[in-house]
This record gives C-alpha cells, sequence and structure tokens, in this order.
C-alpha cells in the first residue's frame, strides 16, 4: 500500500499546540507511508486539492488526514479521495483538533499525541479494504410527530411537495402552543388567525392523514423503510360519527373538569372539544371526571348525541404505518413554577403563568378576553410580569435562556394597557434579549410608549396582604430593594423539553441533551438533522424557539425530507457485517445477539448451516462480531484486524523480549 | 413506643425562654419522649461565634456533639433553631477533612462526626407523630386562631437543615391544628424577625419584627406562635419598644408552641408558663372553647 | 463617588474571598435577588448584591469598610433563593472575618456585643444573659440599653442574677485560648 | 512511539462513534483541558468492543484501558451497550485472577451532550492509573541495541514483520 | 460409577438404531482409560465404567453432529452436553445420552506425586475409598480422596443432569455443596503482582499445543479457531510469553458464561498448567452477576447472547 498522510493547520487551531511539521517528518518513517505533509487547511478547496494531486502524483492507494473530528469532516475527505479515484474506504482520520490541540496545554506532549493518532490511523488504513454501497428502494412517505406549528409547516410543505404525510399528534387537536397565544409578536397579529388556516389546509390536504390523540410507540427499520406502530388513544367518542356539533358539552353535567387547553383557567365538561377552531373538531371524554366512569352512572351525552357517537367501552387501537422519513416536532412545555416556593409554588391564585395570561386575553378564552384575575374576577390595575422564572436558573436546574420570554413579555405588557387603559406594568428582568426583526424596537415601544416599568432585578419574594400581592425585588440599578403592591402576578415560565421527549428519542434512536432536547447532527451546519440518517427534527423540540424559527425548521425539515425523496433509490452504507461463510460453523449466536434481525440462518450448496446478513437491515453496530467466537462475522470498515491494528500500534507487544 | 434521644436545651432556655424549656420537657414527657440532657453541655456559640470564625463556631458546637455521641447518641435535639442551625452546621462542615482536622486542634476530645441534630419540632412531628399528639389533646384549643411564624434559620439553608419546606413550612401548622387551634397561613413565615440585633441595632428589630406583626394583624389571628426564643424575645419583650417606634398599638400574643400544646394537654401552669409571656395571652387564652358555645 | 480604577484594582481581593468562602463568584451575574431578599436592606449602606458586585471588581477597602457586613444577621433568605447556588450570607460572613481581622469595625456596638457575648461563653461555657448586658454596657458606655425593659423581665424571673457557669468551662476557655494561638500564628 | 518517560502512561480508550467519541469532542469544542495520556479508538458501537481488544491491550502493556459508550437506553443501535454492559462487567471481574488490577480497567457510559462529564472521566481515570504507575509487562522491553538488530533483520528478510 | 452389566444391556438394546455409542475402554497399561467407539455389538464387551474414565466424552459429539450418536456420561460431563444443547451446537434428536452416577475420578498428576513414575502400572483397584495400585510386585494403598479431580472434591452433580436412559440408582448429593474451590481463595492470598508473574511463569511453560483447547467441549471452532489464523490476526506464531498469554486470554474469554468446569483442558495440559484458576474465577463473574451456571438447564439462555435492560446486579457506573 502506498500511504500519504496530510497534517492539518487548522490555522492555529491545531498548530498552536501542536508542531505539525514534526508530525509529517515522523508519519515519513510509519510502514507504506510514501507521503507526509502538513498543511494550512486540509478542509479547503486548495487543501482537498493538494490531497488529489498527491495521490495521482505519487500513486497513493490511501489517504490519512489528521485534523478535526471524523464526525465533522470525514464525508468532506471521502469525497475528495473519491474524486481522485480512489475507493471512498480507503482513507482514515486522525483527530488531532478537538482530541488533541483543545484539550493539552503542553505542547511536546500534544505532538507526541498526535503522531501517536496518526500512526494508528495509518495502521489501521493498512487493514483498510474497498468497499461498494449498494442501493436499496425506499417509501417515499414521511412521519411528523407533532402537530405544532413547526409539525404543520412541515407536513404542510412535505405534502405540497407531493409525499403522503403521516402527521401523529399527541393531543386532540393540533395547533400546540400558537393555539393557545392570544397574538404574537413583534407584530401583534392574532395567533388563531394566522395559525388557523394551515390547520385547516392540514384537514383538507389530501395527501395528509392525521391521527390525533395518537402517540409514537414504537419505530423499526432504516432510512428509507421505517415500520411506525402508532397507538391511537381511546376518546370513547366515535370519530366517524361524531360531527363536532357541541351538544354533549351543552349538556355535560360534569362542568368542573380541568380544562388542558386553557392551562386551568376556569374548567370545561368532561366531555369536550378544546377549543372552537380544533382540528379535528371532535369530542373527547376526560374519563378523570366524567360521571360514567368516576360514579358508574349518567350517559346522558350519549343520550343527546345525534350521530350516536358516544362508546364508553372504547379502547385504544393500534395502527402500522411504513414511512420512509421522520421529522420529529414535539415541542416543548412550560416550566413548572411550583418549584418556586418563594413565588407561592402555585398556591397564589393571582399569581399566574404568562400561558395562563395569554387565556385571560384571548377573546376565544374563559374569560371572552377580558382581564380578570383569577382569586376574585377583579380587573387588575397593578400587573407585575417576572421574567426568568425557570430559565437562567441553576438552582432549579434550568441555565438556559429560553430565549422568547423577554418577547411575550413585552407583547403582554402592550396589550395589558390595551385592554386596561389605566393600567400599571411592572416587568421585573436580568437582561432583555431580543435580537431578531422589529424585535428590540418591539421592546422600545412597550417601555416608550405604553409606559411598561422595567425593573432590573430578579424577585425574592412574592406573599400577599389583604387582596393585594406584596411583590419584593430589587432594582439593581437603582441599587435598592423595591416593593410593587399588585393586583396580579405573571410568572414568564421558561421553556422546558416535553414531557416524554427523552422516552420518543429512544424509540427515534437519536440522542438529547442533559434536558431533554434533542441533539442535531451540528450545531451550526446540520441544524435539523439528527445522527440517525432518515430522521429530521423541527421546532423546540431542538431548543427553545419561537414561532418564526420553528415555521423556518419546519420547511427546512421538509426541504431535506424532499431532498432525501429525490431519488428513487438510496445507496446502503457498506459499513456493515459480512459473513466469511468458509469461518462460520453455523452456529447462529450472532441470530441472537443483532438487534435488528438482519442475520439470517441459511444453508451452503453442502447443507451446512451458515449465517447471512441482510445488507439493507444491517445497522453496521458490531454486536455480532464480538459474539462470533470463529470471528467468521466481520463488521467491515471495523474488522478484528482494522481495530486490533490500532491496539497493536498502540501496545506493541512484539516490542519484548521472549 | 417512647422515645429516648439526646437533648440540648440552650443558654436561654435557662434564662430568657425559660417557659420554652419547661413546656417543651412537660410536652415532651407527656408524649414518651425521653430527653436525656447532655451532661455539661456549653453554648454554642450561636450566631456571634460563627460571625467571628467557622471553626471556633463548630469547635463550640462539636464539644457537645462529642458528648452526646459518648452518652451512646446519633441524635441531639434541641427547642432552639439557632442552636439548631450552629450544631447542623458543624456536623455538615466537618464532613470535610481539613475543616475536620482545624476545628479538632480547637478540642480536647476530637469530634468523630456522624452526629445529627433535629429540633423539637421535628422530633415532635416525625418520630411522635401528630395522631400521637391528637390523642393526648385534653383540651382542644377550638376557638383559638393563630399563625405560625417560624423564623428564618429553622428550614434554611435547605441543604443543610433538610427539614419541612423551606419557604413555606407546615410543621407548626400542622401541629396546632393538630391540637385544635384555627390556623392562619402566615405569609411571612421564614423571614426575618431582625435576631439578635435587639441589644445593637434596636432599630433594625423594631422595623422587622414590626412588620411581621403588622402583617399578623391584618390577617386577624389571636396569637402567633413561634418556635424560636429569639423571635419571641423580639415579638413579646420588645413589642412595646415596637409601637413606641413605629406608633402602632399592637398587644398581641407571642406563644411558644410547646406552651399551646401544654395548654392542650391540660398540663400544670409551671410547665405552661404562660405568666412569664410578657404581652398577657389571657384575651387569647379565654377564646378556647368559645366556639363552641357560640354556636351551642 | 470615586471612579473605580478597574485594571489597579485588588485581584487578590476577589482571589480570597473565593477561597475563604469556597464560592465562585465569577457565578454571580447580578440580578439582584440578594437584596430584593434581604430583611435588612433598609439599614444597609451598600446592598448586598452591590456588595458581591465589588467583590468581583476587587475594591477590597470599600467592602471591608461598609457597614452592611455588620449588620447581616445570616438570616439565608440570598443563600436560599441565589439562582447561582451562591451562598450569599457565608460569604458575608466571611468578607466579616476579613474586615475584622483588618482591624475595621465600622458597626462598633455590634462588634463589642459579639465580643461581649462570646466573652460570657468563654468565661462561664455558656452565655450569662445579665453579665453580657453588663458587659456591652459598659464598654458602649450605653448604660440604659433595653433599661426599660427591666421591669417587665425582671419580675418573670427570666434574667438569673447569678451565672451558671458549668463544670467543664476551662474546656471551653482552652478553645478560645488555642482559637487564638491558631491565628496568631 | 512509545510513552513520555515520567509525563504519560499508555492509556488506551474504546468510544462508541455516536455517544462518547461525541462527547469527547464536545469537551475538545469547549476546551475542557484534560490529561494528554489517553489515545482513543473510535468503534460504532460499545457492543462491538471485544473484550479481547482489551486483554490486548494490557498484552502489549497497557497501564489503563477505559471504554465509553451511551447511557443505557440511549444506544444508536438500541441494544448495543446492553450486551457491552454485560462483557465488560465480567470482564472486570475475571481481571483479578490474572494479577491485572481490575482498576486499570474502567467502563462508563457519556453522551454527546456531557462534555464536562468526559472532562471528569479523562481526569479521573488518568489520576487513578498515574496512582498505580505503569502496568506490570509480561516480558522485558527491548534494548536499543536490540531494536536495531530486529529491524535490520526485518529489513534482510529475516523477520517476516507480519505482526507489526 | 455402578451398573456396568445394565449399561451393556442397554447398549445392545439401542446400538441397532444408532451410527456409534461412546464410552470407555481400557488402555495400554492399568491406568488409563481410553475413549471407545462402539459400531458393533462385539465392541461392546470392551467397555469399562469407573474411576479411570476421566474423559467427558460430550467434547466428541459437535464433530458427530450429523450422525446418530448415543453417548455414556458422568454427572459433570452432562453438564457439557446440556451446554451443547443450550447453544444449539448439537441436536437432541441424534443423541441419546446413557447417564450415570459418579464417585470422583482419578487425578493422575496427583497419583504421579504420591507413587513417583507412572510408567508401568499394572493395575488399579478401587476398594472403597481405598485406591489400589499395582506396580509388577509393588503395591500402592492410597487413600482415593487425595487423589480425584479437583472438580469432584465438591461436586454437586454426580449424577447425569440430563438422560435418555440412567443407569443405576442416583446418588445424593455430597457434602460441601457449591462451594468455591479452595485453589481460588488460595490464589487470592496473593498480591496482584504476585499473580501476575505467576501467570508469566505459567506462561513460559504453555508450548501452545492446544491440548487444552482440543480437549474442551465448548471449544467447537475446531479448524477456524482464531488462534490458528492470520485473518483475523489475533496471535502471531512466536512462541512466547505474552502470546502464549493471549491465547490462554482467548480460550477463557470464549468460555464466558459457557464453561462447565469439566476440568478437561487442564487435565489434558502436559504442562500441568492451572488453567482451571481462570475459568473459575470467570464463573464466579458470571455466577455472582447472572446468578447463573453454564449447563444445568438446556432451555436457559446463556447470559452472553442476551441482556436485560435493568440488570439485577451490574450497578451503573457513575463518576
Amino acid at each position: 500500500m502506498r500511504i500519504g498522510v496530510f497534517i492539518c493547520h487548522c490555522g492555529s487551531n491545531i498548530a498552536g499546540t501542536v508542531d505539525c511539521a514534526k508530525v509529517a517528518d515522523a508519519a515519513k518513517a510509519f510502514p507504506d507511508v510514501v507521503h507526509a505533509e502538513d498543511t494550512m487547511y486540509a478542509c479547503s478547496e486548495p487543501g482537498q486539492q493538494g490531497i488529489i494531486d498527491a495521490i495521482h502524483e505519487k500513486n497513493l492507494t490511501g489517504v490519512v488526514v489528521a485534523s478535526c473530528t471524523p464526525r465533522m469532516h470525514e464525508p468532506t475527505f471521502r469525497r475528495a479521495v473519491e474524486r481522485a479515484g480512489l475507493n471512498k474506504y480507503m482513507f482514515e482520520m486522525a483527530n488531532i483538533r478537538e482530541h488533541v490541540s483543545w484539550i493539552g496545554k503542553d505542547k511536546e506532549l500534544n505532538t507526541n499525541k498526535a503522531i501517536d493518532l496518526v500512526m494508528m490511523a495509518a495502521e489501521k488504513l493498512r487493514h483498510n479494504a474497498p468497499l461498494m454501497a449498494k442501493k436499496f428502494d425506499i417509501n417515499k412517505r414521511v412521519l411528523i410527530i407533532g402537530g405544532g406549528v413547526a409539525g404543520i409547516q412541515a407536513a404542510l410543505d412535505c405534502a405540497e411537495g407531493g409525499l403522503e404525510v403521516v402527521l401523529v399528534e399527541k393531543t386532540t387537536s393540533i395547533g400546540g402552543k400558537m393555539a393557545k397565544l392570544d397574538k404574537t409578536f413583534p407584530t401583534v397579529d392574532c395567533s388563531c388567525c394566522i395559525l388557523g388556516p394551515k390547520m385547516v389546509d392540514v384537514a383538507q390536504h389530501p395527501n395528509i392523514t392525521l391521527y390525533a390523540h395518537a402517540e409514537v410507540e414504537e419505530v423499526n427499520g432504516y432510512i428509507g423503510n421505517f415500520e411506525i406502530r402508532i397507538k391511537q388513544k381511546t376518546t370513547y367518542v366515535d370519530w366517524e360519527k361524531c360531527t363536532g356539533c357541541g351538544l354533549c358539552m351543552e349538556k355535560c353535567p360534569s362542568k368542573k373538569s380541568y380544562d388542558h387547553f386553557n392551562n386551568g383557567v376556569g374548567t370545561t365538561t368532561a366531555i369536550n372539544i378544546p377549543f372552537p377552531q380544533a382540528i379535528p373538531k371532535k369530542a373527547k371524554i376526560d374519563a378523570e371526571y366524567c360521571r360514567m366512569f368516576t360514579k358508574g352512572k349518567c350517559g346522558v351525552c350519549a343520550k343527546v348525541c345525534p350521530t350516536g357517537a358516544i362508546s364508553f367501552e372504547m379502547t385504544d387501537t393500534e395502527v402500522t404505518e411504513n414511512v420512509g422519513a421522520i421529522v420529529a416536532a414535539t415541542g416543548y412545555d412550560l416550566f413548572d413554577h411550583a418549584k418556586y416556593p418563594e413565588y407561592g409554588a402555585g398556591k397564589y391564585p393571582d399569581v399566574i403563568t404568562s400561558i395562563q395570561y395569554e387565556r385571560l386575553m384571548s377573546a376565544s378564552g374563559p374569560t371572552s378576553g377580558h382581564i380578570k384575575r383569577p382569586s376574585d374576577g377583579k380587573e387588575p390595575k397593578n400587573v407585575v410580569f417576572i421574567q426568568c422564572v425557570g430559565s437562567r436558573d441553576k438552582s432549579v436546574n434550568r441555565p438556559y435562556c429560553s430565549g422568547f420570554c423577554c418577547m411575550y413579555t413585552a407583547k403582554q405588557a402592550i396589550l395589558t394597557k390595551d385592554h386596561i387603559p389605566d393600567s400599571r406594568s411592572f416587568v421585573f428582568y436580568m437582561d432583555i434579549r431580543s435580537p431578531g426583526k422589529d424585535y428590540d424596537e418591539f421592546v422600545r415601544r412597550s417601555i416608550e410608549q405604553y409606559d411598561t416599568q422595567y425593573i432590573r432585578g430578579r424577585v425574592s419574594l412574592i406573599y400577599p396582604q389583604g387582596d393585594k400581592m406584596i411583590v419584593r425585588g430589587a432594582d439593581t440599578l437603582a441599587g435598592a430593594q423595591v416593593e410593587v403592591e399588585a393586583d396580579l402576578v405573571v410568572l414568564a415560565v421558561g421553556a422546558e423539553s416535553a414531557a416524554g421527549a427523552p422516552q420518543l428519542a429512544e424509540k427515534l434512536r437519536i440522542s438529547y441533551d442533559s434536558y431533554g432536547f434533542y441533539m442535531e447532527s451540528h450545531p451550526k451546519l446540520k441544524p435539523v438533522e439528527t445522527n440517525t440518517a432518515g430522521v429530521f427534527l423541527a421546532g423546540a423540540c431542538q431548543g427553545p424557539k419561537d414561532i418564526p424559527s420553528s415555521v423556518g425548521q419546519g420547511s427546512a425539515a421538509a426541504a431535506k425530507v424532499l431532498s432525501l425523496f429525490s431519488k428513487d433509490q438510496l445507496e446502503s452504507d457498506p459499513q456493515i457485517a459480512l459473513v466469511n461463510a468458509s469461518r462460520c460453523i453455523g452456529c447462529y449466536k450472532c441470530v441472537e445477539t443483532c438487534p435488528f434481525g438482519a442475520v439470517k440462518e441459511e444453508q451452503d450448496r453442502f447443507n451446512n448451516p451458515k449465517a447471512r446478513v441482510i445488507e439493507t437491515i444491517c445497522q453496521g453496530c458490531g454486536v455480532c462480531t464480538v459474539t462470533c467466537p470463529q470471528s467468521a462475522i466481520q463488521l467491515q470498515h471495523f474488522t478484528d484486524n482494522q481495530i486490533l491494528a490500532e491496539v497493536k500500534a498502540l501496545c506493541p507487544s512484539m516490542m519484548v523480549k521472549n | 413506643m417512647s422515645i429516648r434521644i439526646s437533648y440540648y436545651p440552650g443558654c436561654s432556655g435557662k434564662g430568657t425562654s425559660s417557659e420554652y424549656e419547661t413546656s417543651t420537657t412537660g410536652v415532651c414527657q407527656a408524649l414518651d419522649v425521653d430527653l436525656v440532657e447532655i451532661p455539661d453541655w456549653s453554648c454554642c456559640g450561636s450566631t456571634p461565634a460563627h460571625t467571628v470564625n467557622h471553626v471556633l463556631s463548630s469547635a463550640l458546637s462539636a464539644r457537645n456533639l462529642t458528648l452526646a455521641e459518648q452518652e451512646g447518641f446519633d441524635t441531639v435535639t434541641t427547642p432552639c433553631p439557632s442552636c439548631l442551625s450552629n450544631l447542623k452546621i458543624a456536623e455538615h462542615k466537618m464532613r470535610k477533612e481539613s475543616f475536620r482536622e482545624a476545628v479538632n486542634e480547637l478540642l480536647d476530645q476530637p469530634y468523630g462526626g456522624g452526629v445529627d441534630t433535629k429540633s423539637v419540632l421535628q422530633v415532635l412531628v416525625e418520630n411522635v407523630g401528630l395522631d400521637k399528639v391528637r390523642e393526648r389533646v385534653k383540651t382542644p384549643l377550638e376557638g383559638l386562631k393563630v399563625a405560625c411564624y417560624y423564623g428564618c434559620i429553622m428550614n434554611r439553608p435547605p441543604e443543610v437543615m433538610d427539614f419541612d419546606d423551606h419557604e413555606h413550612p407546615m410543621a407548626m401548622d400542622n401541629l396546632m391544628e393538630a391540637i385544635g387551634a384555627e390556623v392562619i397561613p402566615f405569609p411571612l413565615k421564614v423571614e426575618c424577625c431582625g435576631a439578635s440585633f435587639g441589644i445593637p441595632q434596636q432599630n433594625i428589630v423594631t422595623t422587622l419584627s414590626g412588620k411581621l406583626l403588622e402583617v399578623a394583624k391584618g390577617l386577624g389571628v389571636d396569637a402567633l406562635v413561634t418556635a424560636c426564643p429569639l423571635c419571641q424575645m423580639n415579638l413579646d419583650l420588645r413589642q412595646g419598644q415596637i409601637n413606641a417606634a413605629q406608633g402602632t398599638q399592637h398587644s398581641l400574643p407571642i406563644f411558644y408552641f410547646t406552651q399551646l400544646m401544654a395548654k392542650a394537654f391540660d398540663l400544670s401552669d409551671a410547665v405552661q408558663g404562660m405568666k412569664r409571656l410578657i404581652v398577657n395571652p389571657q384575651k387569647a387564652l379565654a377564646k378556647i372553647g368559645q366556639a363552641d358555645k357560640e354556636i351551642a | 463617588m470615586n471612579t473605580y480604577k478597574i485594571t489597579a484594582a485588588d485581584n487578590t481581593f476577589t482571589a480570597e474571598v473565593e477561597k475563604r468562602s469556597g464560592q465562585d463568584l465569577n457565578a454571580c451575574y447580578q440580578c439582584g435577588n440578594c437584596t430584593a431578599g434581604c430583611p435588612f436592606s433598609f439599614a444597609y449602606d451598600i446592598q448586598v448584591s452591590n456588595i458581591m458586585r465589588l467583590v468581583q471588581i476587587g475594591q477590597r477597602d470599600k467592602v471591608l469598610q461598609c457597614h452592611s457586613i455588620w449588620l447581616c444577621a445570616s438570616c439565608q433568605s440570598c443563600t436560599t433563593r441565589c439562582p447561582n447556588n451562591i451562598d450569599v450570607a457565608g460569604v458575608m460572613d466571611h468578607i466579616r472575618h476579613m474586615a475584622r481581622e483588618a482591624g475595621l469595625a465600622t458597626e462598633r456596638k455590634v462588634k463589642v456585643f459579639v465580643d461581649s457575648f462570646l466573652d460570657s461563653v468563654e468565661r462561664h461555657g455558656r452565655v450569662y444573659e445579665m453579665g453580657l448586658m453588663v458587659s456591652y454596657m459598659a464598654k458602649t458606655g450605653r448604660v440604659f440599653t433595653d433599661v426599660e425593659l427591666a421591669p417587665k423581665v425582671l419580675p418573670k424571673g427570666k434574667l438569673p442574677l447569678k451565672p451558671h457557669s458549668i463544670k467543664g468551662k476551662e474546656q471551653i476557655a482552652a478553645i478560645f485560648k488555642r482559637f487564638r494561638e491558631v491565628k496568631s500564628k | 512511539m512509545p510513552v513520555y518517560d515520567g509525563k504519560e502512561l499508555r492509556i488506551v480508550g474504546f468510544l462508541c462513534n455516536w455517544c462518547s467519541y461525541g462527547g469527547a469532542d464536545t469537551a475538545g469544542v469547549a476546551r475542557f483541558h484534560q490529561a494528554t495520556d489517553l489515545r482513543i479508538i473510535r468503534v460504532p458501537c460499545s457492543g462491538r468492543i471485544d473484550p479481547l481488544f482489551i486483554l490486548k491491550a494490557f498484552q502489549g502493556g497497557a497501564a489503563g484501558v477505559l471504554v465509553s459508550g451511551c447511557h443505557p437506553r440511549d444506544c444508536h443501535y438500541a441494544e448495543g451497550n446492553y450486551y457491552a454492559r454485560r462483557r465488560l462487567e465480567l470482564l472486570k471481574r475475571f481481571l483479578p485472577v490474572t494479577g491485572i488490577d481490575p482498576e486499570r480497567f474502567e467502563y462508563t457510559w457519556v453522551s454527546a451532550s456531557e462534555g464536562p462529564r468526559w472532562q471528569h472521566v479523562v481526569q479521573t481515570f488518568t489520576d487513578r492509573i498515574h496512582k498505580l504507575g505503569p502496568a506490570p509487562l509480561l516480558s522485558e522491553p527491548l534494548t536499543d541495541a536490540e531494536m536495531v538488530e530486529f529491524q535490520r533483520q526485518v529489513e534482510a528478510g529475516r523477520g517476516c514483520g507480519c505482526h507489526i | 460409577m455402578k451398573g456396568l452389566e445394565e449399561l451393556k444391556d442397554k447398549i445392545h438394546e439401542i446400538l441397532p438404531d444408532l451410527d456409534l455409542v461412546i464410552g470407555w475402554e481400557q488402555g495400554y497399561d492399568g491406568l488409563h482409560a481410553t475413549p471407545l467407539f462402539i459400531k458393533t455389538p462385539e465392541d461392546v464387551d470392551r467397555l469399562i465404567i469407573g474411576p479411570l474414565c476421566v474423559h467427558n466424552l460430550a467434547t466428541y459429539l459437535p464433530g458427530l453432529k450429523d450422525k446418530k450418536v448415543g453417548v455414556i456420561v458422568k454427572g459433570c460431563d452432562s453438564r457439557a452436553v446440556i451446554e451443547l444443547l443450550q447453544e444449539k451446537l448439537i441436536n437432541k434428536d441424534n443423541v441419546v445420552i446413557l447417564g450415570l452416577t459418579c464417585d470422583g475420578v482419578i487425578n493422575l498428576t496427583k497419583l504421579g506425586r504420591k507413587i513417583g513414575s507412572l510408567g508401568a502400572v499394572d493395575d488399579v483397584k478401587v476398594e472403597g475409598e481405598k485406591l489400589n495400585v499395582v506396580i509388577g510386585d509393588q503395591q500402592h494403598n492410597i487413600a482415593f480422596s487425595e487423589v480425584k479431580q479437583d472438580k469432584c472434591e465438591n461436586c454437586i452433580y454426580p449424577n447425569a443432569l440430563v438422560f435418555d436412559h440412567f443407569i443405576g440408582e442416583p446418588v445424593d448429593r455430597v457434602e460441601n455443596v457449591g462451594a468455591e474451590h479452595q485453589s481460588l481463595s488460595d490464589f487470592e492470598g496473593k498480591s496482584f503482582d504476585q499473580r501476575f508473574a505467576f501467570w508469566k511463569h505459567e506462561m513460559s511453560r504453555c508450548i501452545r499445543c492446544h491440548a487444552c483447547r482440543n480437549a474442551c467441549p465448548m471449544c467447537v471452532c475446531r479448524d477456524h479457531c482464531v488462534a490458528m489464523t492470520r485473518n483475523p490476526h489475533w496471535l502471531s506464531q512466536e512462541n512466547n510469553v505474552a502470546e502464549n498469554w493471549m491465547f490462554q486470554m482467548i480460550h477463557v474469554m470464549h468460555l464466558t458464561g459457557r464453561c462447565v468446569e469439566c476440568g478437561e483442558c487442564e487435565r489434558a495440559c502436559p504442562m500441568d498448567i492451572p488453567l482451571m484458576l481462570l475459568r473459575r474465577q470467570m464463573n464466579r463473574g458470571v455466577r455472582e452477576v447472572f446468578d447463573y451456571e453454564a449447563g444445568i438447564d438446556a432451555q436457559n439462555r446463556p447470559p452472553l447472547l442476551t441482556f436485560k435492560v435493568e440488570e439485577d446486579n451490574i450497578s451503573e457506573r457513575e463518576w
């Protein structure tokens, strides 16, 4: 083999703490290395050309690049060596940036370590073999999980692009958090008026199949061919028959049910349609409150329903859908302020959350858009907004900024003045974060034109005195403690990952961070991809996001799916397991351990039992390779010989006396 | 089933809070809690010690923990939150080796660690239990409307004190309810009364304790119930000073929770120590049982 | 007000406070929650969040000479509610230790009260409240401190006129003695 | 390359591509400084790690071997780390009989987002290995002169060299 | 071992339906038994059973997978059969198991240490607990317990666990059930360095003859053993301590959760390397972590071929 080695400086990123020339020099002495050089930016156009030229000039048959993590640029360099006519698997990378120059301070030690890593890569490369990808058919349907604005956008874009879409929504209506909002910043246009038509489009689009009140139970398969098991949770109402007339809601005697859509502001009936614009507009019985379930008798809804849609015996059902790609758009949840006992831990009726305030202001809300405080129904005159409740707070394990609270608080202060002209709004804030088109102007408008009193400091304590809430905070700009006698306190609760997000991630086999937000493939360059091929992200499931960003990501994910499906066949990754039939004794232990059922029991022409790997099913984990005592089944590109070569390079047992 | 536990009365129990001491021991006896006083216990150092030096403060506390340990106890109980805080913090800090060594350097006998301290309140609520308290009640305090004030350090910082909610503690509220009193939630349960500044900075105490009395008055309660000698002294003994400074006319009795328990248990007057209170509690105490009569 | 010369500031001060208290003061983002909750803020000359800031920018003299550090009662409001889990009350305690060691005591009465208290403990093993009052009044010259309370307290038998010393009071005295020896090293 | 005398010990890491290798990258991106001893071998999944690779490293004189994969339930391949956990736990319990201190081998779980945790793992493990010192060797290393002779023989075609 | 005549009768009865039956016969001297492959009724006459019948005949089964085979097994040997069935390495339909009860078999190394040369033994008789060894006109009377195989010392499976025909009456389990072999705890008295040095010395004696592997009923790879190939290249052909050590490690690791402790490896080793120490340690781990013993129930899943999401005895490794 003729190996070429390229040591990247990455500007000063690597060269700052690694002597790249020395590494290249050392590499020249390695077996089979015929060329070694250091280069400023290996990934740049001239850098890649240099590699291609060297392959041609020196007749290289394999290439090692020592630069950043292979998780970043391995595909880049593989394409480069392919352009030069080599098989792209005749390439290895040594990670001397993330694993060397960025973590070690001592240049001498770093250089020595870089030499080791290059040697390991070269030794592995000596055992590499060209691999060829196979092509397989794909199912051009897409599953979108979550019917908030991001999921709606992704669904509509995919459907418009001609794809069949399966949309699964956890609650009984699509619309997500946006459907609950009164107005949106910075335009103060009606949230439901701009979202409503999109929701109707989803309902009417011939390419979209909507499963509301449903959840993804199980995901099997791989890019191009996923099999999804969906649980259709019982509603006790036959939606084929339900016309959404609402007669059941009028007659239901259990009127004190928790109103999920209104976040507990006001109550609803045990059988209900969550809101007038709901899609699908169908009723569901909340068994926790329904008298038929709690007391065993009632059945009023069943009697009044004109289509006979009520069925108390209904149970969960399951459906299976086959798709080729998945978009997770599961959104976020709001921080539970019970974790702040100093703010009453949810016990004071006049200390409410921002989303409850949205519902209070909404014309379709429980107060028909009149702001009335929950304790006594009076119109509040002094309204205090507290920012960063469950954001930027290490003590409740929420150190991150939720990003949108500053903006919605400015909006809510403006709307408060619109609703109650003689009211005063006070906003306790730490910093105002308003990067975005017309965002900061909007905050200034709240301050300058709507006389919102912004107070820089956190609130330490809220307690009731008479019919007021005493809010004790700090004004750090004045260097003083301050107190506000408030009629109503609105907590700007931050975003946290949706309930059940980690469990879904495990089903999808994607990663999530310690707060439950899904990990994108690359924070800058692959913001809607995941590390699992065929699974994409949209919206706040990846991290807190406002509406424009969520919509943008919904479209971006749709574009990714459409471009994936622009081909009729996909290339399979050849880094999969392969059986050496002459070594296989047919014990089928690999069949037992394969997580994907990718190994099949077969017989050769002499009727000897042999294992065979089904290429399109194998995902390349290598569990089988370790299971096999004869090492007959080998994971390509990570064979025993390749890994042993690396181990032996580091721990050369032959360098010893007998 | 009786409980045997090491007991640290604290200096004020032998002086300004003697009624807390008598009612505590009386109530514990009535509930089969055997308080074994630490022999020859010494002052924990209170706030002054830790404001001077943490090693000194912990040394003064640790001496007492060692004495309890030698008696074969792993838990000490004390009525006083200030003592509680010092003993608990000493144990907490001394889990760090370098700190423990520095403290032991000051001591005749080194402290080995591992002795926990609980407030009497915690022992009554957690070890004795509200059911047993309810059983022991002879005269329920029906008709008496109280608010419970816990003081600032009984539950804080939560990672050290490890008892009840640190902003809205309920232990005393539940206990008062168990003996029949009507309990109004006090919004400033853990707000500071001014602590030991009564002597050097009287205005601090009159302002902060004045605030507490003001809020309590707004709730329409007959009395405040406390668990801390310093809080009780600031609110009771200095109520006149507060009235003078704030221009108010408060006359709100300030009980120790153990006094009201003694009352409900029908323990002797000497145990109850009601006469030792500065603000006359008779009017409030007269309400007990009145509610029933009104209905009748 | 002075211009703080930030670059000329005393870096060692910040480091010393961090080392003594074991707290990371860089974690403080000046939200003001400590000031917001502090019951004593009305009596402070510098608010606690401002003290944290002044420590961050190394203003040793300003901090050690302030009155607030003597008026903090360690009620733990700040520590309990700090969003960055900083033990603010602990930091205040340590700054007060540093002021004491530097011979500073802007609130002399507070210092004298503390000294009198510990004096009493050192002498008797426990606090002798009556003796403490006498000692305090003698040192401050404020003979009428709480004198109006005397008629209320004395008949209640709450202030014993004799100290009750404990048997092991020498052990307590030894603690103080060793403490002073260690400190003087 | 021989290890740096007095400064480094030979520590080999086997990391799964999806979680722990990513976690090590995350630590690098955040510039979380770490001891330099560790050399990482990237494998697709902890389920690909044959305990024999670890013994092979010890055979070759490794002072420590660290394995890290996705947290249980988070495996990119759904089940690989469950198999790994069984294999590695048994290896760790087997090692004492060989005379290799089981403290020289450790396995753990680090996700792609856990940069700080990775730093902590590396630092803790490296410190531990430095306390234990260099590994016992099955044979004495060649002297420089013997090494030259060995290479001469290889070049002369007398040694097969296939074991490099 | 009892019931030779009953056994012979049974073999005569079943032989017509089988290709062969595997048993033991007297070897080249009075001391050695050797495997007997019975194909004709005449062969049956040569059959012996007794304390000399050390060989685990299950070792031959995987190689005779397609034949109809009868096999005679002691309690310990039967575990190997079960493990082979568990791993589907043999087909139960093709095997007829003749189960014996056993009160221990001889360890020739131990005997050799007692009587010096093993060269010219004429006869060995067992009389109760006594072993009578005849060499020419010399007679050695030795307590049988002193020259038993290690595995017999605290054997808990004296009767065959699986059988189609059981010969004789099952005996009760002996005392000391389940106790770990003394050698392991003795070895643990040594420091890590001493243990390492011990193996370094033992492995310097290993001649890589592969007898341990060939005797092992679980080593079914045979011609495809990774110790004998360059692809993959786990071992070089160099004969040195490090490579010998690695060879033995491969053997142990490939037996993880499978070894039934029949002791054949150690018996077969011409250099008397105490290989069972390694296996006992591995089995201790399997027992502790999975509460599992290999070769007890053919329905059990070998521990490395399965997993639990929450393992009972593996603590999550928090740092």
